[in-house]
């Protein structure tokens, strides 16, 4: 039937879209692993926490209004000022970096050596701590992101594969910026890890950090450089989300979503996040879209997983990594 | 000098063997056993029961289990809230279809499918290892969920999707139920608990502990000395969701009476009952008690502070809540990675010398 | 360090456990934090403020002040049991837990600890049954009513025809969400329109392939039972296909302001079930505003006075202070016990003339309680969304729902649980 | 071949047997590398053969061949005349072969007695719900299991530690408890992985010792890799010499010493 096949088209092609979204959270993951070794279980809290930055910032909040209300009795909540997008985003970024000295300076460096799991935890307690803070600094009410961003469905395309396929696809032009975007991003951060100087240290540390550092590159300045570029990717995927939903704390739960594209791609492999990305983006729609019905729906979550359980099943080496030769 | 190993010397391997080797350890831990069940269930009121002691018990069994698959064996599970509801499930299943079966097997029995399950899922753990495995074990822990919501057979069909625990009878005190009393929801849980940390103790002391240690420090050697890979992995996620579905079905049966899967037995879930056995210690019985004591009286403990003490509006204590906790897990595994156990450990090492350092 | 952790906690336990009574007290099991605060801090103002304004208008109910206990479960339904436990030796008169989950665990503790459970648009539908439910109250409408009284309005619409109809329900998948499924199915055997289901899991941050299936399928009408970011996000989809927002129905769980405004001029039109009245339009809030947020006491900002959830607190509150004063006069006395409260809800009745003389003509539906019926007679009435102007009203009265269909499945459901737990039956 | 007689008893009293092991016409490829091309050797029930070669040579990849952790991809395994199948390396452990490791394999998160221990866990019986009751037959099990262990530890002069975790030792030491664990399994045939790099000359003389001990007290038959000539021509009984995956020499140290071949290895004469 050609109508279902249009339709597992246009399922697709969204799920493709997803799929981009998915990727640029799980970049977020890989970079910081291929630096530092670390699992950063608070990508999620961190896009939260760019995006709820972003807002207070564009709108002027007070930061710690509420907790300031509360001990001095005082009703202070806005500056009364709007700060344009473009800036805010610029600020947001400052404070992301900021984070990342934090974080460096924190937790990192009195964690070095330690084994692969109590990184991990250390992450999860950082989630905890961010999202405390982040709801302490901007409140917990969902708050409306407009940074301009285009929403709604893309009618060229509708009309265009309407003419072609007597059937319009339904493109969200959200969808269409956000893989602008992330296409840019993809290749900036490819292109900086390339052919730029502290790039090059970059892929020197995820290579080996002894020979790194005894060639002279600091790893502090790695592992900053690192959580501020991931913490860039977490404000524009907080963005992206944040723009569909409002900003509020389910945006920390989009790095569940990116899970399952880091076990298809690989923790290091930034080609992996990628084509993982969109892989689990198409398998996830087209799976709802074919047995979903049969078997109730709202299969996507564990779905996901399962398509990268069975694929690493049958290839453990995961999506581009080398056949495993296991030594003694 | 009260608490020394001087002169208290082992004769035999039997003696060598055991859990407590140092004899003021082994008169502690009578004695907190006496209290435990001596004394306890005379002082306990609802409070204590329902919002401290029931649900440390039972998150200490859930730890247990999951410190037997992450702690000794190495394999990191993110599942354990799916198969907690798998408990859950299978205990009401069995409450409902055999009513005149006593809840204790029910229980138990719970136990056993649980394990089964894991053992399904552990299956992948012969191929996939390390996070890649964690992030495996999510797939359990959502299609588990997905299920038990998604099949009405599961719930008995009822309207709301809820299960909820019928009453039942142990020597004709009620132990389910609304009308349970603290004491006994209290001291089913401790029975349990005791018994867990027994089997648990025996599993990890032996044989089997040492294979499964074995496989944790170095899977490709212990395979060459011997050690069935299959059989080792399979084994541990079996033990390890024993554990996890008796302490599902704890939750659901005597502490919280009824439950919702998505709600209760979420990811939170798991990821709550990995902090515990983190922060008390990995591949330590005694740290999935201190982690457990820790998780569950730590925000009680914060809350009544904020809140009752400094008179805090609520969501700032929440807040700060938050912040509490995540800070003080990024600072215990700074101080001391091995957790509350190794922190135990020191202590005692300390107090050995104590009053000489020298 | 040790010991200082032993001092703290039972320093902490004692000031936790120790009794202070005379009040009136109101527990109010609150979530300010977490996934849902959105819709958690207005109500829990709301419910707050009324009192606060009775004790400064009034100088409380009857005589007595009101105490309102807040209580913190981020929707949790472990901490909702410490909440419970910790709240409810201090004289507590009626616990409004505000989770689905945090009431199932509290229908048989409640019952057995003789306190009333107030589930006001959530929680166990058949506890409508007072024949069961000897100590749950879920007037005046529950999630049965609900979705009768959106199909009624369909039926509105369409001059009482709507046979042939498409309608589609998009719903949380939880046991919150699977709730109008049955009563959807035997309204749609009733009048003949065809239902399809579309599950969302949560969170659901991602509802592509549900709203792609609604543009290929072209339901004449989607219902929806959400909650928390997948209300938010829904909207906004249903806005990118442009699906008629007017024939877009939402519960009242998906009918904030929080829901609509970020999806921002994409939300006009779309509608929600409600059952109580919305704006600031009422006198009393000029009391709220002279009495509460202007002395300094509100509970949040102030600026939430007015929206549906607020409201709903507020209405909450409104209820539960008549009940206890309706308690007093039945005990003839003015401190009430917890089993007094009981009566005073079992005995409830709310006129028209009584909301008018509270300043909140029209707040809600007229309703009485009783003993078989703790629910009331489910009269809902629908809201929509102006963009614009930014606001929610009316546009229809509160009406009943299919009371035929709806006991039937009440009684099914209240009697499966009788028979499982081994409950008489009273009020005979 | 050697020309030696079927079983025959060497100068200081050993007993030499018929052949324990043979290898076929072994060839084991990693994708296109050829590391071991068509090699046949025997070991012999009792003997200390040694497996020498340059860097690379394929030693290592032979005895992991040996001990099923690789799996040729021509060529026979034969064991005490049986051809052995394809199979998994718990399984060859379970018939009898243990092994130490070139880079040392111990448990670290373990102590020394709980690693020697794990050598003995091919006899361990009682089965899980045994175990989990302990009392009984576990507890037995376990007692005799430590008597056994505990006179391994003796014999190894490793007493002072047993209770150390693993990762505080020395590299010495921890070469030893290897070696202790590989003889607690009571092996037939013991596979050691350059049991002696690394070593000082004082180190390695305890190590010889304990080898020909092992061989001489328990007539465990011995297979070992060792880059060190002088101990190699000391210890063992025959030799196989490998070079770029080939063998190039087989027979007694004195044999081998005089092979022109492998005199040209050792000695870097170019390839053709």
């Amino acid at each position: 039937m050609p109508e279902q096949l249009l339709w597992a088209a246009e399922a697709m092609m969204n799920g493709l879209m997803a799929g981009v979204l998915y990727a640029l959270v799980a970049l977020g993951f890989v970079l910081i692993f291929k630096a530092s070794g670390v699992f950063n279980y608070a990508q999620g809290v961190m896009a939260l926490f760019a995006a709820l930055t972003l807002v207070g910032i564009m709108d002027g909040q007070v930061p710690f209004a509420h907790l300031i209300n509360a001990v001095f009795g005082t009703e202070i909540h806005h500056f009364g000022w709007h700060v344009p997008a473009i800036l805010a985003i610029f600020l947001t970024g400052v404070v992301m970096v900021g984070l990342a000295i934090f974080i460096e300076r924190f937790v990192l460096r009195h964690l070095v050596n330690q084994p692969d799991i109590i990184l991990f935890m250390a992450t999860i307690g950082l989630a905890y701590f961010m999202e405390g803070v982040g709801d302490l600094m901007w409140g917990s009410e969902i708050k409306t992101l407009d940074v301009g961003l285009p929403q709604g469905i893309s009618e060229t395309i509708d009309e265009a594969t309407y003419n072609w396929f007597g059937y319009g696809f339904f493109i969200d032009r959200l969808d269409i910026v956000a893989t602008i975007i992330a296409a840019l991003l993809v290749a900036s951060l490819t292109i900086f890890s390339q052919y730029s100087k502290q790039g090059r240290a970059l892929r020197a540390v995820a290579d080996d950090h002894q020979a790194a550092l005894s060639v002279g590159i600091s790893l502090r300045f790695i592992w900053v450089l690192v959580w501020s570029i991931a913490g860039f990717v977490a404000l524009v995927a907080g963005m992206m989300w944040g723009a569909k939903s409002g900003v509020q704390f389910s945006l920390s739960l989009i790095a569940l979503k990116a899970l399952p594209v880091l076990m298809l791609g690989g923790f290091t492999s930034i080609p992996g996040a990628i084509v993982g990305g969109l892989i689990i983006g198409v398998g996830e729609k087209l799976f709802e879209f074919s047995i979903g019905p049969l078997v109730g729906g709202a299969t996507e979550n564990w779905f996901a997983y399962v398509l990268a359980l069975v694929f690493l099943v049958f290839r453990p080496q995961g999506l581009f990594g080398e056949k495993i030769i296991e030594r003694v | 000098m009260l608490y020394r190993e001087a002169g208290d010397f082992k004769t035999t391997y039997v003696e060598d063997g055991q859990t407590f080797p140092i004899k003021f350890d082994r008169i502690a831990y009578y004695i907190l056993l006496a209290v435990a069940f001596g004394v306890v269930p005379f002082i306990i009121n609802d409070y204590w029961a329902n919002a401290v002691l029931v649900p440390f018990l039972i998150y200490a069994v859930a730890a247990i289990g999951l410190n037997i698959l992450v702690g000794y064996a190495g394999q990191v599970s993110l599942g354990t809230g799916g198969f907690m509801a798998v408990g859950a499930y299978a205990c009401y299943k069995l409450m409902t279809s055999f009513p005149e079966v006593s809840i204790l097997i029910h229980v138990v029995l719970a136990g056993v499918i649980t394990a089964a399950v894991g053992v399904l899922f552990g299956l992948p753990s012969l191929r996939i290892k390390g996070f890649y495995l964690a992030v495996a074990t999510l797939a359990a822990q959502f299609f588990l969920v997905w299920l038990f919501n998604k099949v009405p057979w599961f719930y008995n069909y009822s309207a709301s999707g809820q299960i909820s625990a019928p009453e039942r009878t142990v020597f004709g005190i009620e132990v389910t139920g609304a009308n349970t009393d603290a004491w006994a929801k209290y001291l089913v849980c401790l029975i349990f608990v005791t018994a867990c940390a027994w089997l648990a103790r025996n599993l990890t002391r032996g044989t089997t502990g040492r294979t499964w240690m074995a496989i944790r420090d170095m899977d490709i050697a212990a395979e060459i000395i011997g050690v069935n890979p299959l059989k080792a992995k399979l084994t541990a996620f079996a033990v390890s969701s024993f554990f996890v579905g008796i302490a599902g079905a704890l939750f659901f049966a005597v502490y919280l009476g009824s439950v919702e899967v998505g709600e209760v037995f979420g990811i939170n879930k798991s990821f709550l009952v990995l902090f515990m056995i983190i922060i008390g210690g990995l591949g330590s019985i005694f740290g999935s008690f201190a982690g457990a004591a820790f998780m569950v009286l730590m925000p009680v403990l914060l809350k009544n502070i904020l809140v009752g003490g400094l008179g805090w509006p609520t969501d700032i204590a929440a807040h700060f809540e938050l912040v509490i906790v995540g800070g003080l897990i990024v600072v215990f595994l700074i101080l001391e990675p091995h957790g509350l156990a190794q922190l135990w450990r020191v202590a005692k090492e300390k107090l050995r010398l104590w009053p000489f350092p020298h | 360090m040790k010991l200082k952790f032993t001092a703290l906690a039972a320093a902490a336990v004692v000031s936790a456990a120790a009794p202070a009574m005379a009040d009136l007290v109101f527990p109010s099991l609150s979530y300010r934090t977490g996934p849902y605060a959105a819709g958690g801090i207005p109500f829990a103002d709301g419910y707050a403020d009324y009192f606060t304004l009775l004790n400064e208008r009034d100088g409380g109910i009857g005589g007595e002040m009101a105490k309102v206990i807040e209580c913190e479960t981020g929707y949790n339904t472990e901490k909702g049991v410490e909440c419970y436990e910790s709240t409810k030796g201090e004289g507590s008169l009626i616990y409004q837990p505000l989770s689905t989950g945090i009431t199932y665990q509290l229908i048989p503790k409640v019952t057995a600890d003789g306190i009333a459970l107030h589930t006001m648009g959530y929680g166990r539908t058949s506890a409508k049954n007072g024949k069961v439910f000897s100590n749950v109250f879920n007037y005046p409408a529950n999630y049965w009513d609900g979705a009768s009284v959106a199909i009624n309005h369909l039926l509105d619409l369409n001059d009482g025809d709507i046979n042939g109809k498409k309608v589609a329900l998009v719903y949380h998948n939880s046991a919150y969400g699977k709730e109008p499924i049955r009563t959807l199915e035997e309204l749609s055997a009733k009048h003949g329109f065809e239902l399809t289901t579309l599950a969302v899991d949560h969170p659901g941050q991602e509802q592509k392939s549900q709203w792609l299936q609604i543009r290929r399928e072209k339901p004449d009408y989607v219902l929806m039972w959400g909650w928390g970011v997948m209300n938010q996000v829904a909207i906004q989809e249903a806005a990118n296909i442009r699906f008629p927002m007017e024939n877009f129905i939402g519960v009242w769980w998906s009918g904030g302001e929080h829901d609509v405004i970020p999806a921002g001029d994409g939300a006009n039109g779309y509608k929600a079930v409600t059952f109580h009245n919305v704006g600031s339009d009422f006198p009393v809030f000029d009391d709220v505003q002279k009495y509460v947020v202007d002395a300094g006491k509100a509970a949040g900002n102030g600026d939430q006075i007015g929206t549906a959830v607020y409201n709903r607190g507020f209405y909450a509150a409104m209820l539960a202070a008549e009940a206890a004063r309706n308690a007093q006069e039945i005990a003839g006395k003015s401190d009430i016990t917890a089993a007094d409260m009981l009566k005073g809800m079992e005995s409830l009745e709310i006129t028209e003339e009584r909301m008018a003389e509270l300043g909140m003509p029209n707040f809600g539906p007229s309703f009485t309680v009783t003993c078989e019926n703790h629910g009331g007679p489910g009269l809902g009435a629908i809201q929509q969304w102006d963009a614009a102007a930014q606001e929610w009203s009316l546009i229809s009265d509160f009406a009943p729902s299919d009371t035929e269909i709806i006991d039937a499945l009440v009684m099914e459901d209240s009697m499966a649980f009788a028979k499982e737990n081994n409950i008489e039956e009273r009020c005979n | 071949m050697s020309a030696q007689a079927e079983e025959y008893v060497t100068e200081d009293g050993r007993k030499i047997g018929g052949v324990m092991m043979e290898m076929k016409n072994i060839t084991l490829r990693f994708g296109g590398v050829v590391a071991i091309k068509d090699i046949s050797f025997d070991i012999r029930e009792g003997e200390i053969r040694a497996i020498i070669g340059p860097n690379g040579a394929g030693k290592s990849s032979m005895l992991n061949v040996i001990s099923g952790f690789y799996n040729p991809q021509e060529g026979d395994v034969i064991f005490r005349g049986k051809k052995r199948p394809q199979m998994r390396p718990y399984k060859v452990a379970q018939q009898g072969i243990a092994r130490t490791f070139q880079n040392i394999a111990l448990f670290e998160g373990m102590s020394v007695l709980d690693n020697v221990m794990t050598g003995r866990l091919t006899h361990m019986k009682t089965g899980m719900f045994g175990q989990a009751m302990w009392w009984g037959k576990a507890q037995d099990e376990e007692v005799y299991n430590r008597e056994k262990v505990e006179e391994i530890i003796d014999f190894l002069e490793i007493q002072a530690i047993r209770k150390t975790p693993v990762g505080r030792l020395p590299y010495g030491l921890k070469k030893r408890v290897e070696l202790a664990r590989a003889l607690a399994a009571e092996p037939k045939l013991l596979l050691l992985d350059e049991p002696m790099a690394g070593m000082n000359v004082e180190e390695k003389e305890d190590m010889s010792r304990f080898i020909l001990d092992v061989n001489d007290e328990f007539g465990t038959t011995i297979a070992l890799i060792e880059h060190d000539m002088g101990v190699v021509m000391d210890l063992s009984d025959r030799v196989v010499v490998m070079d770029y995956g080939k063998k190039i020499g087989d027979g007694t140290p004195d044999e081998v010493r005089s092979n022109q071949e492998v005199i040209d290895a050792y000695l870097g004469v170019a390839h053709d």
